[in-house]
């Protein structure tokens, strides 16, 4: 199929809400274009299925490129794998939820759906774009948007965390930017310098070109990625975000930095990736569990959330900092789990903030016997979060722990079993705010009057949560779309280690 | 008929009910949940028992040797291409004897709870987590592969959590599930790694080929898990340690007992079905699973022993002291999974010296029906009494006939009085503990003698003490809570009389035994004189208890708060996790990471405010900046620079 | 008689330079400040008509440039009179120092 | 010669034209109404921005001193197409003002000036533009006659100017002195780079730097920026920014090839200085108009970093950003013109809350700063990343990362202006205020430019093609 569709369905949502009159239309308009996305994606599996199943083993399908800037060798290359196209049905999955989550976003409605398509587009295209400057292209596209999206509709500090969450993620992009650039000048393909993912990655950089620029790449990337200690974004960010822009936040916008990490870092410099991966996996060891702890002290249930998808987040970063197939298999399905797992959580807490005005767990209490179905969602978040089997979390997070210790270096062990410890943190953090939140008595009598979901909140609660189970239950559906990418990029950086 | 035709409806079945149920039954068919989930029951029992005769008598036994049969197996995560989670169904003796264990007594609560919970809010969601459990634990013991088998334990872990948590608005029971799941929690972090590390050096994940492979001196795997090591101890036994302490958590082992008396705040039948016959027991079972591992390594086996020794004594003590009834069953419920701990330890693999690993089994077998049979009874009393407290209780003789009866069987039967079920499977421990280790057998029989004391002052001060005050508002309860009560007394009178040792051993090869008069001579006495002397103590009122409780003194104390173990336990993480670790963390992170960021943007600030005078408003100044860039550029490139 | 080395006309053509640039630097007065640009200018104007006659006197350039810069530097100081008599009208004063309202 | 005389020279030609229109105009009548006159006036640009596409011929004449070539053409068009911009801007102020014609008269010869300068083939010609597109611009920075701070801003600008000019010109003079031509295709062969040559390549560089108001050069700026007429700054920040840029690269890498070791260390520490200095003036800033002018010093460092890129690519980017920021700093400016000339309010605080009383003033500012932050999907994003591309180019990446690190910088005060409008609370906000046609025509102009150009690569890939580097 097209791929360009991907790049134009949001695009002509977006220029048709422009031309929309009030809520109503507005809202329909956003449905439609995300379910229709949705559907695109799901097409898009199908046919990369059966592409593959047909034998087509090149590592990118459905590529599509056009000359764009001639005299910069900057093409516009699009193409799929495994990867990108998990991250593409995640981002679709979050886009559709999130869109029914804020249905009755009445104040200034028309620009907040556009903003959100807007978010979306940039995440799309940043999945399925080939070549670097596209990559950053729409890396960019999805920061501003948030930065509108928490400081106008956003509640509590939000103009400080907006401007902290803009900052920080423009300040990882533009490390990127200058990673890119030495990518960009050290890679002679054919004589000419190329921004082309794909050339990049046949041709050989030198190993101290890449000990130079990787750290840009992974760094810049990892700030979106939380990656510690430049995640002190996510806290404000996600708190402060309305409902639909923490959930876009925190289950697409975060991918984009493991996706970048995994994509660009990783596999365009591979003995850098080597060279550094101690240093990855110590920060990533100290965001898992000083991530957990700290999640373990807050009171804020959407700051619970935050700092324990910093903590999940570490995951993906350890996943990939490993670089074995299994771990990095982890990282993909940890990306994917968190992003519903998350995004589902702070639709929960959204749903629960609309109707009590309070984020804080003391104060909330017994809400399974006010609104059941909220409370059962928010329950099965945290499970999926706690890593129980049967949900997706437990899967990424299995992979990822099996993959580590293929890793028989003492350090990476230590780093593992740390990372094996935090499960039992999560348990403490997650039942704890279960039990203060949703079980218990019913601390404030006139929550008793509160309606429970109503039907666009309990669609959006649902796809998310079938997303979950589904790949808890099924993981191999998951796993098998995603190995054999990941299966090239490890041959690939194994390939092309000189010193292993 | 092959097993591949039914066996998988036996887990499958509980799972659909659980969704039909859990999904649907709130709304649509609150008071049919009840009956849906016993039908299913019934027939996964039905299922079972056939499965049961078709292993046991027909084609389970290949020339005298009982094979482990794996009817079903899917690939369900592949990790890498030799290392994948295959969720299988396995039939060798002791999963089919589980399957037996779980669905029977499962279907007994199922009954049960038929009137016991009748008129529960949120009845049939009680029905679709007990359906979740039962579809869990037969998972569970029906496993082929280790990374299933952790699954599954998490699995029956949450659906206790949600069963303890039952009455979600009492603050106690919230506590206490969350505490059980998280100490378990903590316990499964041990297997996880134990897990880790087998499947790393064994290259697989599945149960047959990682014992072929570990057993097997020969193979690369066994040398490469011997050889390496950590901290000068061989990473096998890191491997069985960490494993064992998985188990030590579910199984509710000292020093992770914790969780158990505190489970009690669920709905009586499941702590009968739950905290006493099947999960608890999964400890135990994941060792037997994995013994001829452990059989290889003495000194993990040793602390097996010791710990399973330990808390048998530990908790019968503590038993002897509490006054909540249920706690009381809790604790002998640990004692007698301690039993059947320090059994598997002090047991060999195979033949004769293989006693233990039978006895043990032998002793969960028995050890259901009289358990379960003892908390349904509690179930029964606290439904009539509504208290568990004994000084509520006394006198009951009168008021609840049956129970009285049934109680007092289960009561004989785990004080190991002959003919008693219980009788016969402690006489086998008792005897493998002798022929391995005289100490493990003195603590067990000093254990048997206690068992025996608790067991019957709790008989005494509920039936007998002093004459009832209970005004009788009803009988002891309807038909369906006293079927499974006589239906289970009859198992634990008949339970004994299976020859186990011909059907469960630790090779397959049967294993005949008897029981030696001789033998059994010392602890029947000992458990006789107990009861003798719990009944001068407990069968009137009077006031001895109390003076020989006051001649204890602080003994005694320490024992009534279970020697200050959760103490312990709040201390460790309340004071020393949250305040020296957590609050840290999150200090660390406001102030000092992210102050880091804000500080960089006050730098900047700060430095845009100290440089402003630069811009002095002033031409003469801007045209001597101008020739001052100029000297600067001349000096740098002309002097410097060149 | 020998003529002047050129150094000696350069040297007083610098030394107008930086009197002027020291007019500028120091003078209050907008007028004067005015006065010491036209300084800066005549010493380049020196320079100009020098350099044209000792080293390429078989050119005109020099000379040319300079009549340029004299007539440039007319408008210029007619245009910053101007100016500067619009600044008296408001602020009443034609000392640099008051006119520095805008700043930071 | 003489048809070649009328081709070569059509743009200024046609420029003189206009003038001489409005100067017999302004002797003819009085009884003119001044909006016919800015009817007209904007007629006449339109026909001139037009008839800038039509018969180009490359040439040179009068030996040398004046030459035309596509490149400058379309560094010309790009002129007129901004007068032409501003001029519509200027409506709302010009509408009620007396001298409208004076005021178009000076404006366009500062146009001519340019363009002048930027064919001139010879350092005398060369100073001629220059100071004709200096002096009338004075005149008009204190065209709101009766306003303390115009009078005060156009003296801060005609004596510091006068005082660059005077050291532009020693410096030539030296040069002359050092190699006896003021040639422009002569004077590389002469370069040797010795002491004196270098000090008077230093003199020039200043007189540029000032032009281009590159730190520490700067500082007449801000003040000139905040005291002038709002058309008159954006005419400033621009068009003049603009012509004395595109001069100062062509002579950069046409005249001063052979010291281009010395310049790009030079433009280095200038650029990586003007970057801090304007960003750490700007932060701080909230008057409009002065944190423009900040913000466009900064532009200029980020500017200075393609053009130290000194290939072929350094040229191309810096036209191609300098086109693209044409319209996003005229979009921002046609909206602080029009809001200061119709309320007279020039503060960030003031413009708290716009969002709601003036959407669509609102979105125009806020894309065209995001276009100067160089986000994406505006054209901003492209010209910056060629920019800094093309520096890159150098390999130099402790430089490239601290441009990268101050667009950071940049960014937050870009941000803060768009946090004022649609965050901020406002208990008096700016009311709702009726657009004319014409700036609003000017306004979407800006906007479909910042919008579409980015994604029109062939604009790119011509100024490639007309661009040369080392």
């Amino acid at each position: 199929m097209n791929l360009s569709l991907l790049i134009l369905i949001p695009l002509l949502t977006a220029i048709a809400i422009l031309f929309c009159k009030g809520l109503k239309q507005v809202r329909v308009v956003a449905l439609l274009g995300a379910v229709i996305q949705l559907f695109a994606a799901f097409f898009l599996l199908y046919a990369y299925s059966n592409e593959r199943a047909a034998g087509n083993t090149s590592q990118m399908l459905f590529q599509d490129a056009y000359i764009w800037f001639k005299a910069l060798k900057i093409d516009y290359h699009v193409g799929v794998d495994g990867i990108s196209i998990a991250m593409i049905l995640l981002t679709s999955f979050v886009v559709l939820a999130g869109i029914l989550v804020s249905w009755r976003q009445e104040r200034m409605s028309k620009e907040f759906f556009f903003l959100l398509i807007l978010l979306s587009l940039g995440a799309y295209g940043f999945f399925i774009s080939l070549d670097l400057f596209m990559l950053f292209f729409f890396l960019e596209i999805a920061v501003i948007p948030k930065f509108l999206l928490i400081g106008i509709w956003g509640s509590g500090k939000k103009e400080y965390s907006a401007m902290k969450l803009a900052l920080m993620l423009m300040g990882g992009s533009a490390l990127v930017f200058v990673g890119l650039l030495g990518l960009y000048f050290n890679s002679t393909f054919g004589g000419t310098t190329t921004f082309d993912l794909l050339q990049i990655a046949q041709m050989h950089i030198p190993v101290e070109v890449q000990k130079i620029f990787f750290p840009f790449i992974f760094i810049g990337f990892g700030i979106f990625g939380a990656l510690f200690p430049f995640h002190t974004w996510v806290p404000d960010g996600h708190s402060s975000a309305p409902t639909a822009a923490s959930m876009f936040l925190a289950g697409i916008s975060m991918k984009l930095g493991g996706y970048g990490c995994l994509r660009v870092a990783t596999y365009l410099m591979p003995e850098a990736a080597h060279y550094y991966s101690p240093v990855i996996i110590v920060l990533a060891t100290i965001a898992i569990i000083y991530g957990a702890f700290a999640t373990m002290m807050q009171k804020d249930l959407k700051y619970i959330n935050a700092y324990s998808s910093v903590s999940h987040c570490g995951f993906v970063l350890l996943g990939i900092g490993m670089l074995t197939q299994t771990s990095i298999n982890g990282a993909v399905m940890q990306m994917v789990s968190h992003g519903l797992m998350t995004a589902l959580f702070f639709a929960a807490i959204g749903m629960i903030y609309d109707r009590t005005h309070t984020r804080m767990t003391v104060q909330l209490g017994g809400l399974l016997k006010i609104m059941p179905f909220i409370s059962t969602v928010f329950v099965l978040a945290g499970l999926c979060s706690l890593g129980l089997p049967g949900l997706s979390g437990f899967v990424a997070e299995a992979t990822v722990f099996m993959g580590s210790w293929q890793n028989a270096d003492t350090l990476y062990r230590v780093a593992t079993i740390l990372s094996c410890a935090s499960i039992v943190v999560t348990a403490v953090y997650i039942l704890r705010a279960v039990g203060q939140a949703i079980m218990g008595p019913v601390n404030n009598t006139q929550y008793l009057s509160l309606p429970d979901a109503a039907w666009n909140e309990k669609i959006a609660a649902t796809i998310l949560v079938i997303g979950i189970v589904v790949i808890g239950i099924a993981p191999f559906l998951l796993s098998d779309l995603i190995t054999p990418s990941t299966q090239t990029i490890i041959e690939h950086t194994f390939n092309n280690i000189s010193f292993k | 008929m092959n097993y591949a035709s039914y066996i998988t409806w036996i887990p499958m079945l509980p799972m659909a009910s659980f969704v039909l149920v859990g999904l649907f039954g709130r709304k649509y068919f609150k008071n049919l949940a009840g009956v849906i989930g016993t039908i299913v029951l019934l027939a996964i029992t039905v299922l079972s028992f056939i499965t049961v005769y078709q292993y046991f008598f027909v084609d389970g036994k290949v020339n005298d040797v009982y094979q482990s049969i794996i009817p079903e197996q899917y690939s369900w995560l592949q990790f890498s291409p030799n290392l994948s989670i295959d969720i299988g169904i396995v039939l060798d003796p002791i999963s089919v004897m589980m399957l037996l264990i779980v669905s029977f007594v499962s279907l007994m609560v199922h009954v049960f709870s038929l009137s016991y919970m009748k008129g529960e809010e949120r009845f049939s969601t009680y029905y679709a987590f007990l359906s979740l459990f039962t579809f869990s634990m037969l998972g569970l013991v029906v496993s082929t592969n280790i990374f299933q088998i952790y699954i599954f334990w998490e699995l029956v872990g949450i659906s206790s959590y949600l069963l303890i948590g039952f009455y979600y608005d009492r603050p106690s029971a919230v506590a206490a599930s969350k505490k059980a799941f998280i100490v378990t929690r903590f316990a499964d972090l041990g297997f996880l790694i134990g897990i880790l590390i087998l499947a790393f050096n064994a290259g697989t994940l599945d149960f047959h080929t990682l014992i072929e492979r570990l057993t097997n001196t020969q193979s690369s795997q066994f040398i490469s898990i011997t050889t390496s090591s950590f901290l000068g101890i061989s990473m096998l036994t890191w491997a069985l340690i960490l494993v064992f302490v998985g188990g030590a958590g579910k199984s509710a082992m000292f020093p992770l007992q914790v969780w158990l008396p505190d489970a009690m705040e669920g709905p009586t039948p499941v702590s009968a079905l739950i905290h006493a016959a099947t999960m608890v027991v999964a400890g135990v079972y994941l060792v037997a699973r994995l013994f001829p591992l452990y059989s290889l390594d003495a000194i993990v086996l040793n602390i097996v022993s010791y710990v399973g020794a330990i808390s048998a004594l530990l908790a019968a003590i503590i038993a002897c002291t509490q006054t909540d009834i249920k706690r009381v069953l809790a604790y002998s419920t640990i004692s007698q999974i301690g039993y059947m701990m320090f059994a598997l330890g002090v047991s060999r693999y195979g033949g004769e010296q293989g006693l233990g690993y039978m006895a043990s089994m032998f002793h969960l077998f028995t050890h259901a029906f009289f358990k379960s049979l003892l908390f349904l009874c509690a179930g029964a009393i606290i439904h009539l009494v509504h208290s568990n407290e004994m000084k509520d209780m006394g006198g009951l003789k009168k008021l609840m006939p049956v129970t009285h009866v049934v109680f007092l069987i289960a009561c004989l039967a785990i004080a190991g009085i002959p003919p008693f079920s219980g009788f016969f499977s402690k006489e086998e421990i008792l005897t493998a503990a002798y022929n391995s280790n005289k100490f493990i057998y003195a603590m067990g029989v000093f254990t048997s003698m206690l068992t025996a004391f608790y067991m019957f002052r709790l008989y005494f001060r509920i039936f007998h003490n002093k004459d009832s005050h209970v005004e009788a508002d009803h009988s002891e309860g309807s038909l369906s809570m006293k079927i499974p009560l006589v239906i289970l007394a009859i198992c634990t009178l008949a339970s004994g009389f299976v020859p186990f040792g011909s059907f469960v051993t630790s090779d397959g090869i049967s294993l005949t035994t008897h029981v030696d008069i001789v033998f059994s001579i010392l602890p029947v006495t000992l458990s006789v004189a107990a009861i003798l002397f719990a009944a001068k103590l407990y069968y009137m009122q009077n006031e001895l208890p109390g003076r020989i409780a006051s001649s204890l003194g602080t003994f005694y104390h320490a024992a009534y708060k279970k020697f200050y173990i959760d103490e312990v336990y709040l201390f460790i993480t309340k004071k020393i996790i949250f305040n020296l670790v957590g609050k840290p963390a999150a200090w660390i992170d406001r102030h000092i990471v992210d102050g880091f960021m804000n500080l960089l943007a006050s730098i900047t600030a700060k430095i845009s405010e100290m440089i402003k005078g630069l811009q002095t408003g002033k031409v003469q100044n801007y045209a001597l900046y101008f020739f001052g860039g100029i000297v600067g550029l001349a000096v740098l490139f002309i002097y410097l620079w060149k | 008689m020998s003529e002047i080395p050129l150094t000696h006309i350069l040297f007083v053509s610098t030394a107008l330079f930086f009197i002027g640039m020291y007019g500028l630097f120091t003078r209050r007065n907008m007028i004067t400040m005015l006065m010491s640009i036209e300084l800066i200018l005549n010493s380049v104007n020196i320079n100009f008509v020098a350099f044209n006659k000792y080293l390429y006197s078989d050119q005109l350039n020099g000379v040319f440039f300079t009549i340029f810069i004299i007539a440039i530097a007319a408008a210029e100081a007619a245009v910053g009179i101007a100016i500067i008599i619009n600044l008296y009208r408001g602020h009443h004063s034609i000392d640099v120092e008051d006119a520095g309202e805008m700043k930071y | 010669m003489n048809t070649d005389f009328f081709i070569l020279m059509k743009f200024e030609l046609l420029v003189a034209v206009i003038i001489f229109v409005l100067i017999f105009i302004k002797l003819a009548s009085n009884e003119w109404s001044t909006k016919a006159v800015l009817n007209v006036v904007n007629i006449l640009l339109l026909t001139n921005f037009i008839a800038g596409f039509f018969l180009n011929h490359d040439g040179t004449l009068f030996g040398n001193m004046f030459s035309t070539t596509k490149l400058v053409e379309l560094q010309k068009n790009i002129l007129n197409l901004g007068t032409l911009i501003i001029s519509a801007q200027a409506y709302t102020w010009l509408k009620n003002h007396k001298h409208v014609l004076e005021f178009y008269i000076l404006l366009l010869s500062t146009l001519l000036g340019m363009f002048f300068m930027i064919s001139s083939g010879n350092l005398l010609m060369f100073y001629l533009g220059l100071e004709l597109s200096t002096i009338p611009l004075a005149a008009i920075c204190n065209f709101d006659l009766e306003k303390r701070k115009s009078s005060e801003a156009a003296m801060k600008l005609i004596i510091s100017s006068a005082f660059s000019s005077g050291l532009l010109l020693f410096g030539i003079s030296l040069l002359y002195g050092a190699t006896g031509t003021l040639n422009f295709s002569e004077l590389p062969q002469h370069l040797n780079g010795n002491a004196l040559q270098l000090f008077a390549f230093i003199l020039l560089l200043a007189g540029f730097a000032f032009k281009i108001s590159v730190v520490p050069f700067h500082l007449w700026t801000a003040d000139v920026y905040e005291g002038s007429p709002v058309s008159v700054t954006s005419y400033l920040s621009v068009i003049s920014k603009a012509a004395f840029l595109f001069v100062f690269v062509s002579v950069l890498y046409n005249v001063f090839k052979p010291l281009a070791n010395t310049w790009f260390n030079m433009l280095m520490l200038l650029s990586i200085l003007t970057m801090v200095v304007g960003n750490l003036f700007a932060i701080r800033q909230n008057n409009l108009k002065r944190f423009l002018a900040f913000s466009s010093i900064t532009q200029m460092g980020f500017i200075l970093v393609g053009i130290s890129g000194s290939s072929q690519m350094g040229i191309a980017s810096v036209i191609y950003f300098l086109l693209i920021y044409f319209f996003s700093n005229l979009g921002a400016f046609g909206v602080i013109a029009f809001v200061s000339a119709s309320t007279g309010k020039e503060t960030m605080d003031d413009y708290k809350g716009l969002y709601k009383t003036n959407p669509f003033l609102s979105w125009v500012l806020t894309i065209s700063l995001f276009s100067l932050a160089g986000i994406p999907p505006t054209a901003g994003f492209f010209g910056k990343f060629f920019l800094i591309m093309a520096g890159a180019g150098k390999g130099n990446y402790v430089f490239i990362t601290i441009a990268a690190l101050n667009m950071i910088i940049s960014l937050y005060y870009y941000l803060k202006v768009v946090k004022a409008i649609f965050m901020d609370a406002n208990e008096q906000p700016i009311e709702k205020l009726p657009i004319n046609t014409l700036p609003k025509l000017a306004m979407i102009v800006c906007i479909t430019g910042i919008v579409s150009i980015g994604f029109i690569h062939p604009i790119y890939d011509y100024i490639y093609s007309l661009s040369f580097g080392l």
